[in-house]
């Protein structure tokens, strides 16, 4: 039973990015071929059985026909104890997972909108179908933005980058909403605009909302945790407007906004 | 029927691991813990079904379950906490789109089942009755999920047998209880359920238990409480089999915490004829066979010919 | 009577941490569990015991006790079995020999004891009541580790209640029961502590567990089963806190797996008012101070000005 | 309140020592000074809950006004866990800890006899008084004896090493405690023998045998489990002819063999 999502990864390379990120440069042929933006992987942090759990992390980049990266933000147990894995070790991996985001076509005008540590998925997508792409970054302030690196990155592939952050350190002062709807507002031919967003639920929500006032297909990438990341624990459910659950890790991450039940998400989430 | 281990003298080589669990033919005494591994096909990628010696599938009722609002996991100490809240798609969806996929395995297919009343029990027990390709029926009396669901059975010595009872005569295949740790005294409860007939037991379903984000000030799970498996509950598990098998002569499957061959000899040589890998299956998804590998490594290792040399063998002194 | 948190006004920058446990003044939450803490003396070298709340000593009986035979001590995930067998000098070497160390440090000392008769519960509480430097006695009545100790009483609901009303007439001391896990309702228990005129509850104390060593075919523990604590059972004891704590207007010292500032917070959301360090203060001899650090950090952090805004304050929805 | 036994212990050189054991040195100045031969340290392998309790391990050499050396022997979850620290890295140690091997005066001819892992507080005891010890080392063969390092160093500072081996594939065919009766029978002027032991329990209680026959003192250093290693969780308990039991991390886990109750020691103990 050949699997091909199975994977003990090589550590290639593990380094600081800045602004409480680390980048992780992981060699797995077969997850790097296969991942398509929007999709994840599930990382054990470490062989004991504490912390127990794998991490999920979406794919920031595939940066050769043989390697995977990751960024990650150091938050807690698991990815504390990630940071100690160095160059030259394995990590078990089971990727690429979930349903990535939906291919742009010719026509499409990207616009992604990325807050806390939701950038990477989007910064694959903007690899792959970029060029013409809007992105918006929103952050509290300048050292709550993805690190420098991931940024002038951003900015290398997209068509452009608007970052707001609240204190106006970066960017203009607001939030990344405020300078999206405000671009909306501004464009009168819509028709071929995309939206995909990855970041905390409030965002989400609200992004989705603008989407609708502006009746712009808005594609999301929701972070529920995860156990099993196969579809099997049932623990990462997302709740649906037509009722019931779907799988964040099976069906998802990547949903369309106007699927999702945005009241129970935004009101019943608890999550830091 | 008390479980029995087949064709005692197999050569010392290759260990013979296939064992009669009341009245279900195993080729090995490795399962799938109920709502660990999908309905199979979920790690069908990872493990060939053919190889384990049967799958417990997730928990099925009489009309689809919607289940907890999320979150519905959160990571303890060697261990998680679950309120899925038993969402499972009716047990008319499983017999129609999951059980023919699962017919094409030359494995045991064990369904976890429950209700919110005991009609509910006895209606799911008819529905899988002499449907093919179904070995039996584990009835999950215990899941500390749902309010309204197991746990009022599972912790009544009266509704315990009455439910059995009932469920018994609802069905010939064999019929498995799965008893809750959350008892004082989980060898009555175990003879509550051979009295109403069953012909074994599983235990441990998950202890309950509960975790708060200080900062938030509110429970780590939208349901409050939840489930908690994995290995940190482990010891409890081999101490409740280790107990029910000295009180009751039903054939045991024994779960909570397997993560290798060696733990799941532990509860072999506690009492149980047969084990379910669980939350392991979460951390690798090859788990099953991992433990499967284990076990036989270590009766080759051992020069142990049959599972009836280690089932119960613990010397307490 | 209910915890007081004293002169609530006190300023934020520095958090008042002084409570009123059951009568007993502690100058902080912070409590070292039964068995786990030695006499006090045995910290001493890490921990300057005039900076915890309260010593709460290893368990203490009538005549003194042997203890089981070894192995005693397993470790298992994120957690440890033991069975040390309730072994202590008795309670007149306790008197004679611990107390006078124990006095020249201002800090409360609740005293843990225990009985294989009622008798002998009552003949220690006697030889307790009113000794100079005692603040409070905690009786153990859920201790799994000896057949025939306090198990029988810490399972059984009138047995329970029989033996806490005895005790209570027996001493003035505040009187805090310490509760087994090992139960279906834990909050069945804590209204016959409370019936019983308990001023305050403990809880918990180990779960049962059981390790067998595969490859001897014997239990890890001489003694088969010995009770599971550490982290581990850090979920099921926050369940059980907050449990009771709903149920039960005494005042609760939580423990169970506390490692940490925010475990401990856990609890006291959970409806604790103070906590107990255990299993910890052997990874660390200095785990109570961190808890106390923690906690003091926290309450610095979120500007809180008094505990009493934390006890209970989970939002359960 | 200042402790003088609870230490961030720097990792100075962490290596393979040969036949499964490592050889660990930690820089502890305070515990460097006060160790004795027979005292031993509690280690924790590692920050997380998994394994959760710290290991104990013998001093087996104090190697510098600031450094011990500990030699381990990888066998299970804890140990093996240890192999990953890193010379840089710090390592929690709470030691010196319990009662050391009495020290033996001008006149008295040390006997020596080590049986599995339990040679390291030996080898700490022929470096402070070994020049006229007479060392007895016993296994089933050569791959099961100490580090052949170990063995040198044993070598050049005690009068003699004597080895056997159950198959003879090093020194004489036997066990330690036969070569050990037969260098005891040969002697006549018992007068200042004075035995030393540790390893399995039924190895010393052997030893201890052997003494009683021959009217010779014998101390022997006791492995138990231990939770705590400072006299509190009552854990590492050893039966008393007496009756009751003594902590070997605190009144051990050297022990006058004739106290011990080796009945139960060898009959009631279940430990690989
Ligand atoms: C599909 C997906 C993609 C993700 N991609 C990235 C990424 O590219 N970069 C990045 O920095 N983070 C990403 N995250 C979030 C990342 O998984 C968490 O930050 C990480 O699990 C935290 O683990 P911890 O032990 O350090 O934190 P802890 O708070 O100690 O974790 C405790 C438990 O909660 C879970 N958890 C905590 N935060 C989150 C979260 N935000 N989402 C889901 N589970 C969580 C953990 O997995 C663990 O089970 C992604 C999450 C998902 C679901
Ligand atoms: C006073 C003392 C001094 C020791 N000195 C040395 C030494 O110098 N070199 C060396 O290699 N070993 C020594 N040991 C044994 C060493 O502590 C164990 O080998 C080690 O704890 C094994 O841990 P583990 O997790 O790898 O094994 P596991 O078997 O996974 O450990 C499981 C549990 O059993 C305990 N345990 C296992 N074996 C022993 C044992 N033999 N003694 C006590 N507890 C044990 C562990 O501490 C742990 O709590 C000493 C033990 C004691 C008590
Ligand atoms: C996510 C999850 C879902 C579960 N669902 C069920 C279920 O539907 N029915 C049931 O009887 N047990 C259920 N269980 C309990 C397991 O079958 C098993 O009894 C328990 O988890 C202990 O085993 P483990 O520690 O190996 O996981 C579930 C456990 C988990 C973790
Ligand atoms: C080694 C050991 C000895 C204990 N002895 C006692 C005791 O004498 N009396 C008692 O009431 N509880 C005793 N306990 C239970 C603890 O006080 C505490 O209730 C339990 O360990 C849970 O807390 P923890 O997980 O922080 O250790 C003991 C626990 C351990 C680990
Ligand atoms: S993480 Fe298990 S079903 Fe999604
Ligand atoms: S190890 Fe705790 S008393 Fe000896």
């Amino acid at each position: 039973m050949p699997s091909n999502r199975l994977h003990k990864a090589l550590v290639v390379s593990h380094k600081p990015a800045g602004r409480g990120y680390f980048r992780l440069v992981l060699k797995a042929p077969e997850a790097a071929r296969a991942a398509l933006p929007g999709q994840f992987v599930m990382l054990r942090v470490s062989d004991t059985l504490d912390p127990l759990l794998a991490r999920p992390f979406g794919i920031s980049a595939v940066i050769s026909r043989t390697s995977l990266e990751i960024v990650y933000r150091v938050v807690g147990k698991g990815t504390t104890r990630l940071t100690a894995a160095k160059p030259g070790q394995t990590l078990h991996l089971l990727g690429p997972l979930g349903a990535g985001f939906p291919q742009p076509d010719k026509k499409t005008i990207p616009v992604l909108v990325a807050g806390g540590s939701g950038f990477p998925p989007l910064h694959f997508l903007t690899q792959r179908s970029g060029a013409r792409a809007h992105l918006f970054l929103g952050a509290r302030d300048k050292e709550c933005l993805p690190p420098a690196g991931i940024v002038q990155s951003l900015k290398k592939t997209a068509a452009k980058v608007h970052i707001a952050t609240d204190d106006g350190s970066a960017g203009v002062q607001g939030t990344s909403t405020d300078i999206l709807n405000a671009f909306l507002l501004k464009m009168e031919q819509k028709a071929h605009l995309v939206l995909y967003a990855c970041g905390p639920h409030a965002m989400l929500a609200a992004v989705s909302r603008i989407a609708a006032e502006h009746a712009i297909p808005c594609h999301v990438s929701m972070e529920e945790r995860m156990a099993c990341g196969l579809g099997a624990c049932m623990g990462c459910s997302v709740p649906m407007k037509a009722g019931g659950y779907k799988r964040a890790c099976k069906e998802g991450p990547v949903f369309d906004s106007r699927e999702i039940d945005w009241s129970e998400q935004v009101f019943l989430k608890i999550k830091k | 029927m008390k479980s029995e281990i087949r064709n005692p003298k197999s050569t010392i080589g290759n260990p013979d691991l296939s064992i009669d669990f009341a009245g279900i033919r195993l080729k090995n005494p490795v399962l799938t813990a109920s709502g660990t591994f999908g309905y199979g096909e979920e790690f069908a990628e990872f493990v060939d079904l053919n190889r384990l010696g049967g799958v417990i599938v997730k928990g099925i009722s009489l009309k689809p379950i919607k289940g907890n609002p999320p979150p519905r996991i959160w990571e303890t100490p060697s261990g998680m906490l679950n309120a899925i809240g038993l969402e499972n798609p009716g047990v008319d969806v499983f017999l129609n789109e999951k059980m023919p996929y699962l017919r094409k395995y030359d494995t045991a297919v064990i369904v976890n089942m429950f209700g919110y009343s005991l009609e509910e029990y006895v209606g799911v027990a008819e529905r899988l009755d002499g449907v093919a390709g179904i070995s039996g029926i584990e009835v999950n009396i215990s899941c500390p999920n749902v309010k309204a669901g197991g746990m009022a059975f599972g912790t009544d010595l009266r509704a315990t047998f009455g439910l059995l009872s009932a469920v018994r005569k609802a069905t010939r295949l064999p019929l498995i209880a799965k008893l809750s740790p959350n008892v004082t005294d989980v060898t009555a409860f175990a003879k509550a359920a051979a009295d109403a007939g069953c012909d074994g037991l599983s235990l441990i379903n998950t202890l309950l238990g509960m975790a708060i984000d200080v900062r938030c000030r509110k429970p780590r799970l939208a349901n409050c409480t939840g489930g908690l498996s994995g290995p940190a509950i482990r010891p409890v598990a081999v101490r409740m089999v280790w107990q029910v098998a000295r009180s009751v002569s039903l054939p045991i499957i024994g779960m909570g915490g397997i993560v290798t061959g060696e733990d799941a000899l532990e509860f072999m040589l506690a009492g149980a004829s047969a084990v379910a890998v669980g939350t392991a299956n979460f951390i690798n998804p090859r788990a099953t066979l991992d433990v499967l590998n284990g076990i036989e490594g270590f009766l080759r290792e051992q020069k142990i010919g049959s599972l009836r040399e280690i089932v119960g063998k613990v010397d307490a002194g």
